[in-house]
């Protein structure tokens, strides 16, 4: 079993501003610690507020931690390029419809971030692009298309199929589920099982529902004013 | 005799491709003092079928029914002026998101003060005789806080919206909904995007309005596990038609819809537990978009006895008041048995 | 590049054919563009259109009215002014100066604008403090003013007081630029694409420009209208005159004493700016519904 | 609460010091003669200002400054008289339109504004007085005041001046002022007037669609009703913040208007001095005009935040 992320006392200030000249040191979370494996699920449980969101965006790259350090297979994190970064830790955002660019097809949402990111042929990044859609169920005539005629769960799967396109050893998901009906949160959680059985990947999520969690992660994190109150094994 | 008594609901919208039937003959029939849930997956006509029996629905849709009693009133013989009169009093709603129903300019005292415009004769000859007419008002929404929960009733009646959380919003919103003493009282996916735990505090609010105060109570969701366990009576609908609909005991007993079979297979067996990581029992195929549903019964496509009669519209069957539409019902096999069907 | 060669396309829209789908259907707005067209017509043939020179002066043909007027002359369709002058010749030299001057205020004040919004939204803290402070200042001096004094450093020309506009119109440009940009930046898309590392410049370029085409249009044409009338407005001041060329402005300014004797003077060069600015605004708000349209 | 005003006024005083620079820069680039290296120079200007010392100008050897101020207070009077005007015809046209938006009514007042934003202020000002011509009214078409009145500077607004005189004249002068202010101000608020139109209309329609509007009609409360309790709260602070930040346009409309009729503003002020190769007076202008939009922009920024809700938590968030 392989260690892939391994966070140690990461932790996140930000200064609010009080008055004209004071500001004040707002903790966000931390200093927290655990690892995740390969192939293994992470839930993160709490209040709004506790911090949860703060953390996957630390671990996501979209902020930067005041103190502590993101080791991936043992390498710190900070040490790593941007875009090897972004290739092996992705994310899937809470509302798919607001996450996708509405003036860009399907394809072009897929095919940006092979560009950006890899240097792989045309030819490689068709391949790339059809097979990950095969691997979200999605037929490739819809990578002609603009998200604005797609349904939210096949929007769902875009998003997903986005995450995949880099072939990333871990996956970051912000309540994926919270606003869907229960066939279709079902249905995701179907996807997102079957995918990590196909490629083996690692998730970490958050979750509002105790049982989902439970169903879906190897590893329960339940946060409490930023710092992990309960880490335990499902 | 049922409270509010629709039969055969149509609702058609005119669209630049042509007319769209949304709403497919919808029944639903309320008894007084129930809690009756209708369930249905987002994009599935509940929320219309409210706005239609409060009246506030567009220009653009065209209703039809059969019949649409509230008690002794027909409410398709009213203009839409005397419709907005009957909401408030006799009809009043909770909706998801209730920050967004309050003004976010005027402190909650006066948006609820304003909700309460028809204290009753009696109520207000006593109070004008006793107290001043302001802290009479006030004593009423302080009492009526109290009924649904909010203990520090002084503080938020001086806060702005902003300044509260949604779920104590959505006790304010209910607090304006019973303070006309409404027959009934509809409730469209109040706990939507709420945590457990105030969710769960929110349906209890509901439960105990219903067993003290006797209030009617039609509950929509998509949820079919948080609000089953509440309710009296429970419609389904799929895709604009209602599926089924029977006591409680009748659908969570002896489902007979393959739609009510399906979800209730997939809920139970997940809250009964399933093996770790296993994947979940769902219905193959996704709701129907509004531009392309399928003629004749709509769950045809997905269903999983669906045969070459499907595309033929079913008719409603009664079963001892437990309707089901659908062609290949058998109760012979049934008999409301006591082995359920999803084992 | 189309990524599934087997599919058929025909089906699908793209926005931006989408969008010009629904303009079609406005009437209004395409009368509107039929006239721009017309005047862009005149622009570019104005030396063929005219039957006199502008400055040609007839002694014996002084403030005639139109010629369809009582003692008008087909000669001269729109009279002539105190000096003789054809004034429909005048009008027609007016509107190729004025609106061609507009014009190049506005599609230069947006190329640099676009460029320089787009740096103003990627600098971060002190540099971003600093030009928010120099944006501040400079709009609290009204567009009027700078331009005069644009006109006093550079000197009274016509060109001059173009230079002088575009240079006056541009912190307003910028600043609506980059509060718009600022919007579209905040909302959850752009956080996805940055994961998808795409820089902040590459952003604002490739996507947040075709996403906020909505507001453009509503600038751009606000920046036309204030153009057009700095133009005349200036003209009408007597900056910028010169013997040879004519304005707009200008030409009112210079009949409006005969305005009693022969009200076409005035009448003609008005109605005209009014209706170019105002099929302008007809368009922009056409595009800007069917922008809306599509989005929905 | 505080705090914010703090930083409102922190804000003022840096860009007033950037105005400053800005007015120097011109200063500096005026004078050909410079004695002194460029950040003494600056020094030295503004102690000048500081002490009121804004030059002499060299037409009639008057001050600056008091003359400046004098045009302003002109200027800012037929402003006032065309935002009085204007608003109180556009917001309720406004409303309707956003009321019945879509409908016949509301495109009839949106053609209306649409018009009246396509007409070229200076244009209109010298057609004004054969208007009033066609309509038989006789007034006045230059000018600030009848030359027959001779009204002493207190305020230096001609306006509040004119009461002074009503020893002399009763309140012939002052009358004489508010005819004079007629044909001016109706040219002016074209602009103001449309503007406002668009604006209402749009916050209206916004407002309208809010869930809490659905709720207030299902209160059983009439249209009239939720009007006044519920919508304008909510939409005034749309309004007046747009309308803020269209100060500096108002004016540069303002001053063409002033020019056009001749009512000694800032607009024929600076004109004359330039025509007259007085350019000293432009970095006052600088400082006057801008320094006079800046203020108040502020403190229709600090009244906005003091009068609503909304904004309020807004602003303590960030």
């Amino acid at each position: 079993m392989q260690t892939l992320l391994n966070i140690s006392n990461l932790c996140k200030n930000y200064r609010r501003s009080t008055g004209f000249f004071t500001s004040r040191q707002i903790i966000a979370f931390g200093p927290v610690n655990f690892t995740l494996e390969r192939g293994k699920t992470l839930a993160l449980m709490g209040k709004s507020g506790s911090g949860k969101s703060a953390l996957i965006e630390a671990i996501a790259g979209i902020t930067k931690p005041t103190f502590g350090e993101i080791y991936f297979k043992g390498r710190p994190l900070s040490t790593l390029s941007k875009k090897d970064r972004h290739k092996s830790i992705r994310m899937i955002f809470n509302d798919p419809i607001h996450s996708l660019n509405a003036k860009a097809t399907i394809g072009t949402t897929l095919l940006l971030p092979l560009k950006l990111n890899t240097n792989l042929l045309a030819i490689e990044q068709k391949r790339q692009i059809k097979d990950v859609m095969k691997l979200v169920n999605l037929s490739s005539d819809y990578l002609n298309y603009y998200p604005n005629i797609l349904s939210i769960y096949q929007l769902h799967q875009v998003a997903i199929a986005r995450a995949m396109i880099l072939n990333p050893e871990i996956i970051i998901a912000d309540e994926v589920l919270a606003t869907l009906d229960i066939s279709l949160r079902f249905k995701i959680i179907n996807l997102l099982l079957t995918i990590q059985e196909k490629r083996n990947i690692s998730y970490i999520f958050i979750s509002h529902n105790i049982k989902l969690a439970r169903h879906l992660s190897d590893n329960i994190i339940v946060l409490n004013n930023g710092l992990i109150i309960k880490n335990t094994p499902v | 005799m049922p409270l509010l008594d629709i039969r055969n609901l149509s609702i058609d919208i005119n669209t630049s491709q042509g007319k769209l039937r949304i709403v497919d003959k919808a029944s639903l029939a309320i008894n007084e003092g129930s809690i009756h849930a209708f369930i249905g997956e987002s994009g599935s006509g509940k929320s219309l079928i409210a706005k239609v029996i409060l009246g506030i629905h567009e220009d653009n849709w065209i209703v039809t029914a059969d019949r649409m009693y509230l008690g002794t009133t027909d409410l398709t013989l009213l203009s839409k002026s005397e419709r907005r009169k009957i909401m408030g009093n006799e009809i009043s709603m909770i909706f998801q998101h209730p920050k967004s129903y309050l003004d976010p300019t005027k402190k909650i005292y006066y948006q609820v003060k304003e909700a309460l415009t028809n204290t009753s004769i009696i109520e207000r000859l006593m109070h004008t005789k006793k107290y001043n007419k302001k802290s009479a008002t006030r004593q009423r929404i302080k009492e009526l806080f109290h009924r649904v929960g909010i203990q520090n009733d002084v503080t938020i009646m001086s806060s702005y919206p902003h300044e509260l959380s949604e779920g104590i919003c959505q006790k304010i919103m209910i607090a304006m909904a019973i303070g006309n003493n409404p027959r009934i009282l509809i409730a469209d996916e109040p706990t939507t995007a709420m945590d457990a735990e105030t969710q769960a505090q929110i349906f209890r609010l509901l439960y105990k309005l219903n067993q003290l105060h006797k209030m009617t109570i039609l509950l929509m969701s998509n949820n079919f596990a948080s609000i089953r366990d509440i309710s009296d009576h429970i419609t389904l609908i799929y895709s604009g038609q209602t599926v089924e609909s029977g006591t409680y005991k009748q659908i969570t007993k002896n489902p007979l819809h393959p739609y009510t079979q399906a979800m209730i297979k997939t809920i139970v067996a997940f809250d009964e537990g399933v093996e770790h990581k296993s994947l979940l029992y769902t219905l193959p195929g996704n709701l129907p978009s509004s531009s392309e549903i399928p003629i004749g019964c709509r769950l045809g496509p997905r269903c999983p006895i669906a045969q070459k009669k499907c595309v033929e519209d079913p008719e409603q069957v009664n079963y001892k008041g437990h309707l089901i539409r659908c062609h290949f019902i058998k109760l012979e096999q049934s008999k409301y048995a006591n082995t359920p069907k999803y084992k | 590049m189309s990524i599934n060669d087997e599919f058929d396309k025909k089906q699908i829209r793209t926005p931006l054919h989408y969008i010009f789908q629904i303009f079609k259907k406005k009437v209004a707005a395409i009368i509107a563009v039929w006239i721009i067209c017309t005047f862009l017509f005149i622009i570019i043939f104005a030396d063929f259109i005219v039957s006199h020179s502008p400055s040609e002066q007839n002694m014996n043909a002084l403030l005639l009215p139109p010629y369809w007027l009582k003692g008008g002359n087909t000669a001269y369709l729109l009279g002539t002014d105190e000096l003789g002058r054809d004034n429909f010749s005048r009008l027609i030299m007016g509107i190729q100066r004025t609106l061609a001057g507009a014009l190049i205020i506005t599609a230069v004040v947006s190329f640099f604008g676009l460029i320089l919004g787009a740096l103003a939204s990627s600098l971060k803290n002190f540099k971003a403090s600093i030009l928010h402070h120099l944006l501040d200042s400079l709009l609290t001096i009204p567009i009027l003013l700078t331009a005069l004094i644009f006109i006093v450093i550079f000197g009274s020309s016509f060109q001059n007081c173009l230079y002088a506009i575009a240079i006056s119109l541009l912190p307003q440009f910028i600043r609506s630029i980059f509060l718009s940009i600022e919007t579209e930046m905040a909302k959850p898309y752009i956080v996805a694409l940055k994961i998808d590392s795409m820089s902040d410049l590459q952003l604002v370029k490739n996507v947040i420009y075709p996403n906020i085409l909505e507001p453009l249009v509503t600038i751009i044409n606000r920046v036309f209208t204030m153009a057009i009338i700095e133009i005349t407005t200036l003209g009408f001041l007597g900056f910028g005159v010169q013997t040879k060329g004519t304005e707009l402005g200008a030409i009112i300014a210079n009949n409006f004493e005969f305005m009693y004797l022969s009200p076409i003077l005035v009448l003609a060069p008005g109605i005209t700016l009014f209706i170019i600015i105002f099929s302008f605004n007809v368009v922009a708000e056409g595009i800007r519904h069917a922008i809306i349209e599509a989005e929905q | 609460m505080l705090n914010y005003i703090m930083r409102r006024l922190g804000l003022f005083i840096s860009t007033a010091f950037i105005l400053t620079l800005i007015a120097y820069a011109l200063h500096y680039w005026l004078n050909q003669s410079h004695s002194q290296p460029i950040i003494n120079g600056y020094i030295t200007y503004m102690i000048q200002i500081l002490k009121g010392n804004w030059g002499i100008s060299i037409i009639d050897h008057q001050p600056i400054l008091a003359k400046g101020l004098k045009s302003l207070a002109s200027t800012l009077e037929l402003s006032i008289f065309a935002f009085i005007g204007a608003l109180t015809l556009a917001i309720p046209l406004g409303i309707i339109a956003g009321i019945y938006r879509n409908g016949q009514i509301d495109y009839l007042i949106m053609s209306t504004a649409i018009i009246a934003l396509a007409l070229p202020v200076f244009w209109v000002a010298i057609m004004m007085p054969t208007v009033s011509n066609i309509f038989h009214l006789t007034l006045p078409i230059d000018g600030q005041i009848s030359p027959i009145y001779e009204v002493k500077n207190v305020t230096g607004f001609m306006l509040i001046d004119s009461l002074f005189t009503t020893g002399t004249y009763h309140f012939e002068a002052f009358y004489s002022r508010v005819r004079h202010l007629i044909l001016p101000s109706i040219v002016l608020s074209l602009f103001i007037f449309a503007e406002t139109i668009r604006l209402t209309r749009h916050s209206i329609s916004m407002v309208m669609k809010s869930n809490y509007i659905n709720a207030a009609y299902s209160k059983g409360l009439s249209t009239v009703q939720i009007l006044r309790s519920h919508v304008f709260k909510n939409i005034y602070p749309s309004i007046i913040h747009d309308l803020r930040s269209n100060l500096s346009t108002l004016f540069s409309f303002a001053m063409t208007v002033d020019i056009v009729f001749k009512s000694k503003g800032s607009g024929q002020w600076l004109l004359t001095s330039i025509h007259e190769g007085d350019y000293i007076v432009l970095p006052t202008a600088i400082l006057i005009i801008g320094g006079f939009i800046l203020l108040s922009s502020i403190l229709i920024d600090i009244l906005l935040m003091l009068t609503s809700p909304t904004k309020r938590i807004t602003l303590y968030v960030d």
